[in-house]
């Protein structure tokens, strides 16, 4: 491919970003060549800048839409032939300077030299018909919808915002106390644990698990309480009048419970002397 | 009790708070028997929601509650009490979330589309971390793409309340009558284009 | 400047400040031409100082500046808001606590048999600190093992005047009906208690 000349570099590069020499100046880039290996030496502006000229669009609509704006062009009539030589130089600045981003520009280059080669061809009306749209329609609808995000994201970043223009309060507490509450329990909930506890037991085991009854639990751990306060505890002492015929039971089947899970012993120091009860485990100190 | 009463005490309560308090939070604050009913709090919070308190808190109603803030006017100042800027977004990062923000739920591949250029990964990390966007569901096709959205805590941030509030898109040119117009021009423009023909082989020659 | 306009503007950027300003850093947020002297300022904090803005805020001179805080008499009130709800014990919480109310005296390896689990140290701990079960002594068997007992508070908690209260077994196992309505009840917050529980055993385990 031979090259070709873009001259005249201001026409293209609008004047206020001063990015290359006056008039006069010109450079060479090869189209659809190899990259050029060398910068070119008559560019006054450092490349740098030209790379944050370029990177300043937001890809290969934007630019697009650049310089369709640049010249105050409807959308609905861009000159393809016009915007597509411009867009092409801006691409071949790109490559030029091995943008990265120079891919993406270049699969819009090439739909843009598309649309030129078709609207080239001569169309008869059934042509057009079979085709469906002007090749350019696509093109507009993508360049509108982008523009419209564009916007869009301009007005957005016009709303009032936290951290620039919405403070948040950060106002110190009075000096208070905080209370950690602690978790709450249903004795519902408590039952049905158990339940689930002696379903789960019966399915795993065969033997039933026998609780006695809750009067007698409830005494074992009080005469349990007993001794732990005075060592040895006279047997009588553990027995109160006042609760009856069977509260003495109570307290003896308590007892004898707690013989048999070897809990306490009884000692008899004489025959027929008093009988004591006492705790078999060192007892906690509190 | 009083509404005056009242106002004071939801001022006191939101200026404690963090984060932007719902209804229901509120109410958590009153004893029961003393608590307003919704009627009578909505009543407060719309008061408040007029009119400055003290001319400086401003009481607003974004995305997950009412929340307190300062009046924009104290911004200039607030801004010079801190070494940093407030950060500035790029046109890359404020274009993908407007458009996961219109779009929603939307892929990445959508995003790219209409951007015309790959979604910077590093852009969509930043919006997840900001709480700002998150992933509601996938989409079938391969690969399954995340169908993205935006968050409660995006329309928080830009002071929204809900996503109708986002300024409207501006209407794009009616496509058919533009496209038919094109048409028309075509079938009647054959000598131009053999100029253009001219025009186009001195440049791309 | 006018006083009061100085003096809302102290009350914004103290509101906005997440700690005491100094004479100094407030006096940074004006600009140079509009600066009020160090007399000004120091009359505005002063009439500041002195009054509660919109009677809810209030302006205390600290060690290291002025900051803004909110009126005591919102404590109750915020109080309310800070509070954590409260967690739900776990599964085998209940159920350990529920073998040592009838079971006690029991030890450990006891409710391990039962429950066919290893029963959880820090359950256990949870009961000694909320004072529902105490140690009435220890079994004499290698490594004499503690012996545990539900307490009175225990008791009270659950608003029962003795163990004898509790349903006995065979009532709980006949309480199927009663049962089968609680556990529809319970049911309904189903999936939170999972989520819950879920938790605690991360925290507990």
């Amino acid at each position: 491919m031979e090259e070709s000349v873009l001259s005249n570099q201001a026409a293209v590069i609008p004047a206020d970003t001063m990015l290359l020499s006056a008039e006069g100046e010109t450079y060479s880039a090869r189209i659809r060549g190899e990259p050029l290996l060398q910068m070119p030496e008559d560019l006054y502006i450092p490349p740098d800048a030209l790379e944050v000229f370029l990177e300043a669009f937001e890809g290969p609509l934007d630019l697009l839409l650049y310089l369709i704006r640049r010249q105050n062009l409807d959308i609905l009539e861009i000159p393809i032939t016009a915007i597509t030589r411009q867009y092409i130089e801006y691409v071949e600045l790109m490559k030029a300077f091995r943008l990265e981003l120079a891919a993406e520009y270049l699969l819009m280059a090439a739909t843009l030299a598309e649309i030129k080669s078709r609207l080239l061809l001569p169309r008869s009306k059934d042509a057009i018909e079979e085709e469906g749209n002007d090749p350019r329609a696509e093109l507009i609808r993508r360049l509108q919808e982008y523009e419209q995000f564009k916007e869009a994201a301009l007005q957005l970043d016009e709303l009032p915002r936290v951290e620039r223009d919405s403070h948040l309060i950060h106002a110190e507490h009075p000096d208070m106390k905080q209370v950690k509450p602690l978790p709450e329990v249903d004795l519902k909930e408590l039952l049905l644990a158990l339940k689930e506890v002696m379903q789960r037991v019966e399915l795993t085991t065969k033997h039933q698990i026998v609780m006695e009854p809750l009067s007698i639990r409830q005494r074992m751990t009080e005469v349990l309480d007993k001794i732990r306060q005075i060592e040895f505890a006279e047997f009588s002492t553990l027995f109160s009048a006042k609760e009856g015929k069977l509260g003495v039971v109570i307290t003896f089947i308590a007892i004898l419970e707690l013989l048999k899970q070897a809990l306490i012993d009884i000692v008899q120091t004489e025959i027929y002397g008093t009988l004591h009860i006492k705790a078999l485990s060192a007892l906690p100190e509190e | 009790m009083q509404i005056e009463q009242l106002k004071k005490i939801i001022v006191g309560v939101l200026l404690s708070a963090s984060e932007p308090l719902s209804l229901e939070r509120l109410g958590v604050v009153f004893d029961e028997n003393d608590k307003p009913d919704n009627k009578q709090l909505k009543e407060a919070l719309a008061e408040l929601c007029t009119e400055p308190v003290a001319d400086v808190i401003v009481i607003k109603e974004v995305a997950s509650g009412f929340r307190a803030q300062i009046k924009i006017d104290y911004a200039p100042y607030i801004i010079k009490l801190w070494e940093e800027k407030p950060a500035r977004y790029s046109r890359a990062f404020l274009e993908t979330l407007v458009l996961i923000a219109y779009r929603q739920p939307v892929t990445r591949a959508e995003i790219e589309d209409i951007r015309g250029v790959a979604v910077n990964g590093s852009i969509i990390k930043t919006l997840f971390e900001r709480e700002w966007i998150r992933v509601v569901g996938h989409k079938e096709l391969p690969g399954r793409p995340e169908l993205l959205a935006t968050t409660k805590k995006f329309l928080d941030y830009f002071n929204l309340q809900s996503l109708d509030e986002l300024p409207t898109l501006d209407e794009i040119h009616n496509l058919d009558k533009a496209v038919a117009s094109l048409e028309h021009e075509l079938e009647l423009d054959g000598a131009e284009n053999l100029e253009v023909i001219q025009n186009e082989e001195i440049i791309l020659a």
